[in-house]
Order: structure tokens, then C-alpha cells, then sequence
């Protein structure tokens, strides 16, 4: 059987079998450690294109690599019971915003939402385990700022952030410009309350 | 409003969907939508009729409308005439700026409402696809090797024996002037005198016997200082002080 | 490249992603009956084949089909990681009052620390092999004594416990001098600020 011609040597099925194993995604230096030392890249490489073809995938995200089944075969897959999180309106808006922006304050997002956001809509997002706190913003008052994880990139399926929809057309059209103090300003006196009364402050 | 009769009837369903709005940006990303071209090119003025007219409608039928929709309602007015006033009149940011802005957040908006859209319709794990059902995991069994030095093992043992010895105190004696006794003296030195006194004009005098020892006088100083913010929440005395670290006054409450 | 030639139909596509998503092994009828009827034999056939050279194999338990590491790459699943690590404050106090009063009981111990010694300390103490169990001492309750190890005299290399210098010896080495910062630090902090540093006393 042509099949057999080329079977991959040990250190190929070595990282395939630890990806296999793996109850998480893995970085390449995690393989390499888990594997003595060994170097993986050329490794993930062939797996990849060998999957490429199969019912399932090798993919990075984020860095990270698992095997994840088949996009085309949903259909097949999708399971009713599978409890994907249902987002609220406002939780996906601020996912969104973190993702697009990141790292990006409270403030700033409301400031680009136009309303103040309930404290409950970043938790949800940190207990989904696809936004985290990533340090604290060096301005006064040094606001805590949030970024996405790893895990937010392996469940949409994106490499990078890079591979956000629509991310190279929206920031040429300067729409994902950092979020400046006026914008922020608007917010937090209220929406532009502050030229309501004719004050131009 | 500007619109027909059939946008009248259209707005009317509008209303019904009040609690679905997540604020006035929101509403107002909703009515430019309505106007049917690009965010780029929509008409401010349009918009600012449309949301004031919504607003007057919503107002009209007792609905509640939360304080930021009437805060933006004002502002949106206020843009409004100043977009209609003269040129020459107009003060810094003039209103085509604030207009350029205000278009501009609502393009953000749509742009992340957008993405966000376009984000959850994406093939997802855990629903589209998944990851191994039931992977046999990786195991890392920790050894720890234990390391301590022969010195930390000594001195630990000399400190046990060092705590198990009886511990002595012993405390300095040392001249004070307590609180209680600077309060009366402070209290009956205020009522003497009417004008305002220096803090140090309050101390005994370091002529007198003991009180010329510094430790003493310092001790006297802060109970002093102390007995005199005493009086003044207390309502007895008035404190007073130029600058920062400038002299410290004081005289009798007047009342 | 000839790795692509034989790509796997659809069929046999479903099969692998259906086996490799599931939670628990699967009968052929299983899988069929997930697949909308479909004969799976064949399939479950040209699967076993394809990844018999692999670094996991589709195996068959008692008529239920499932992935697996390949045996041969078992080991690779567990993997053992030394970590050199710091003995606590506590836990060398332990220790010393082992050497030096040995065989000691754990009540004897804390009379001796004036503190209550938890027994994860001994545990530690025991597993990095400087300490065991030596007998019970014949008195009412009969508690359990403890005594250092050959590994404690090479660890420290002493020739013996006499080796350890005597209480004179340390008042002269002044290690016994009352005004000692550590001791400080210890009325300061209390017992259990020190624990901090993964005691688990």
C-alpha cells in the first residue's frame, strides 16, 4: 500500500503523539522540554501538512498548538448539548473592542461603546478565560488594562490577532487609533456633558 | 421629522424596543443605519433631527428614558445651532470638528459591532470543532531535591535555644509631658490671652528647672501641638498657619 | 509532495474526527449511527492502516474503536522533572532538633520549638531522606520517634552527629548572641510570616 511509503520518523511522531496526549494547547518550547530538548519546529511542520488533508488539524494559536477536528466537517460534529457560551450583546461588544484594541482600559472601552459597561461584563469574559488583566495602564490613576489570552485565539481559530476580520481595513481607516483622553472625557462626565451647557471646557 | 408616513410606523416598533438600546451612542449608530449609506457620508443634521425627534416621541409616551439618552439629546442640540450658526461666531472646537467626532465614534462603533458579529460567526471550538475528546494528558512528575546548608542547619537550632531562653524587658524611663497635662496648660494659656500665640509661646519656660532638658521640651512640643488640635475640633481654640511648616497660632475660640 | 496524493475521502475524513472528538471509546455502530447510517467498516479499516506507522494508533477494545499513543511512545506521557529546592525555616528547625536530640517524638519536637510543628514538615523532612520513623518510644500512647539517616550525615558530611557543634561552641561562634535579626524578624513577623516562602507549617 502506497500509504505505508512514508512513514514519519520518531521524533515526528513523537511531537504527535505528545499533541495527541495534551489536555492543552502547547508552545513549540513546551513540546521541546516535554521532549528533552529536542528541536521541534521542521516536526510541527510536516505534521502540519500532513494533517492538512485528514480529518484533522494541527494548528498554532497564539503560539500554541493542538489538533483540533476538520472545520468543514461541523456539520457532522456539531453537538447540541455542547455548551458554547452565549454571549450577551454587550459582552460580545466588549470582547470585541478588547480584541481589536488590546490593551485597552475599562474606560476606553466605554469610551468607544458610548456607555458605561457593568463590571459583570469583563468577569464573564475573564471566568470564559478569554480576557485577562494584563498590567496596569503608566497614566494617573494607573487603570488596569486588558488583553485577550491564548484561549480566546484557540477558540475563534485565529493565529494571531492579526488574523482578526477586518483588522488591516479598520485600522487604515484609523478606526482602531488609541482612544483619546476627549473620547474618554465624554464618558465619564457624562456623555458630553460638559459641552451640553455650552461650555467648551 | 423629516421622514414619510411609513417611517412614521417604523418608529413607532422603534420605541418598543427601548431596553434594547445600550445607550444614546447606540441609538444613534441604529438611526444612521436607517439613513441607508455609508457612515462616511450621513448627514449630522438628519441624524440630530432623527434622535431629537425620538427622543421628543419617547417623552411623548411617558417612556423612561435613562439620563445619558437626554444628556446626548441636549448636547445634540446644542451641536445642532451651533452647526446652523454663522461662521465667524464659532468657538474652539468649531462644530463640524464635534460633528467629524461624533461621526467618527459612531464609524468605531459599527467597525467593533461588526467585528464583533463577524467574530462569533467564526468556526468555534467547542461547537464547529473540537479538540481530542478524551486525551490521556501529560504527566510531569516533580521530584524535588531538598537542599540546606550546614550553617542554616546550626543556626536554626541556635535559634531555637536563643527563643526558648526567658526574655527579659526592660523599659527606658523617659520625662514626658503628658497629653492631659498639655491640654490644661494649653486651655488655661488661651483664656489669658485674647490675640493669637505662637505654638512655642505655649511651653513651659527652659529656665524653669527640668523643662530645659531637649528631650523633655520636644515631648512638650508634640503634646502640645496635639493638645491644641484637641481644642480646636473640641471647638476652644482657633489654629492658624501662613504656610506649610510656618509658625502654628493659636487664641480662644471666639463664640 | 507524495504525502498528499492519498488524501482520505470524506467518509473516512468523518470517522477520524468523530473518533479523535469523542469522549469515551466507540462502537462502528456508534459511529455510524453519528454518521447518518453510513457503513464505517471500510472506513475504520483504511484508518487503522494509515496510522499503524504513526505516532498514535486507532485501536479496537472489546468493539469499541479509539485513538491512542503508540506504545512504544508511552514513556513519552509521563516525565519526571527534578526541582532543587530550598528546605523552609520551619522545616530546618525540625531538622536540627532531630540531629541534635534524636530519637525524638513529634511532641518532643514541639516542646523543644515552642511551636506546633505540622506534619507536612516531617513529610518533607522524610522524603528528601534526611529523616525516618524509628520506632514508637515505650511510653503511654507510644508515639512515634524519629531519627536522622546515612543520607542526612552525607548531605551535611558529617562523619557523625557528634560532629555537630555542641551549644558552647555556638555561644563562642556567637550564634547565640539574643540580638540577632533573624529572631527579630521573628517576633516581628510571627511564626507564620516566615512560612511563607512554601512551608507548610
Amino acid at each position: 500500500m502506497s500509504a505505508m511509503a512514508e512513514a514519519p520518523d520518531d521524533l515526528v511522531r513523537a511531537v504527535e503523539a505528545t499533541l495527541f496526549a495534551a489536555e492543552a494547547p502547547m508552545t513549540a518550547e513546551a513540546i521541546s522540554a516535554h521532549l528533552n530538548g529536542i528541536a521541534v519546529a521542521a516536526a510541527l511542520d510536516e505534521l502540519q501538512t500532513h494533517y492538512a488533508s485528514r480529518g484533522i488539524h494541527l494548528v498554532e494559536r497564539g503560539g500554541r498548538w493542538h489538533f483540533e477536528t476538520a472545520s468543514d466537517l461541523a456539520q457532522l460534529l456539531r453537538r447540541e448539548r455542547e455548551e458554547v457560551r452565549r454571549l450577551s450583546r454587550a459582552a460580545t461588544e466588549v470582547l470585541a473592542i478588547v480584541a481589536y484594541h488590546e490593551p485597552v482600559s475599562r474606560a476606553e472601552i466605554e469610551a468607544i461603546r458610548g456607555v458605561q459597561t457593568a463590571k459583570g461584563t469583563l468577569d464573564v469574559l475573564m471566568e470564559a478565560g478569554w480576557v485577562r488583566v494584563a498590567g496596569r495602564r503608566e497614566v494617573p490613576g494607573r487603570p488596569v488594562i486588558y488583553a485577550t489570552t491564548p484561549d480566546f485565539l484557540a477558540h475563534f481559530g485565529l493565529a494571531s490577532l492579526r488574523e482578526l476580520p477586518g483588522v488591516d481595513e479598520m485600522r487604515a481607516a484609523g478606526l482602531l487609533d488609541p482612544v483619546d483622553d476627549d473620547m474618554i472625557q465624554m464618558v465619564i462626565t457624562g456623555e458630553s456633558g460638559r459641552a451640553a451647557d455650552g461650555d467648551p471646557d | 421629522m423629516t421622514e414619510g408616513a411609513s417611517a412614521a410606523a417604523e418608529d413607532r416598533a422603534l420605541y418598543l424596543e427601548i431596553d434594547g438600546w445600550e445607550g444614546p451612542l447606540d441609538l444613534l449608530l441604529d438611526l444612521a443605519r436607517r439613513q441607508k449609506v455609508d457612515l462616511l457620508r450621513i448627514s449630522i443634521l438628519e441624524l440630530v433631527d432623527q434622535y431629537l425627534g425620538f427622543i421628543a416621541q419617547a417623552e411623548a409616551l411617558r417612556l423612561e428614558l435613562a439620563a445619558d439618552y437626554l444628556v446626548m439629546a441636549a448636547w445634540l442640540a446644542y451641536l445642532k445651532s451651533a452647526l446652523l450658526l454663522p461662521r465667524d461666531e464659532q468657538e474652539d472646537p468649531s462644530p463640524e470638528e464635534l460633528a467629524l467626532r461624533l461621526q467618527l465614534r459612531l464609524q468605531r462603533l459599527s467597525a467593533m459591532r461588526e467585528g464583533a458579529a463577524r467574530l462569533m460567526a467564526r468556526d468555534r471550538l467547542g461547537r464547529d470543532v473540537f479538540r481530542r475528546g478524551a486525551p490521556e494528558g501529560l504527566r510531569v512528575d516533580r521530584l524535588s531535591r531538598w537542599r540546606c546548608e550546614w550553617f542554616d542547619l546550626v543556626r536554626a537550632y541556635g535559634d531555637i535555644k536563643v527563643r526558648r531562653q526567658p526574655v527579659v524587658h526592660m523599659v527606658r524611663e523617659r520625662m514626658v509631658m503628658t497629653l492631659d497635662s498639655a491640654i490644661a496648660r494649653v486651655s488655661s494659656l488661651l483664656g489669658i490671652s485674647l490675640d493669637w500665640m505662637e505654638l512655642r509661646e505655649f511651653l513651659p519656660p527652659a529656665s524653669q528647672g527640668e523643662w530645659s532638658n531637649p528631650r523633655l521640651r520636644r515631648s512638650a512640643l508634640a503634646s502640645s501641638f496635639v493638645a491644641a488640635l484637641e481644642l480646636a475640633r473640641t471647638g476652644k481654640a482657633e489654629l492658624a498657619q501662613e504656610e506649610t511648616f510656618g509658625p502654628l497660632r493659636l487664641k480662644a475660640a471666639t463664640r
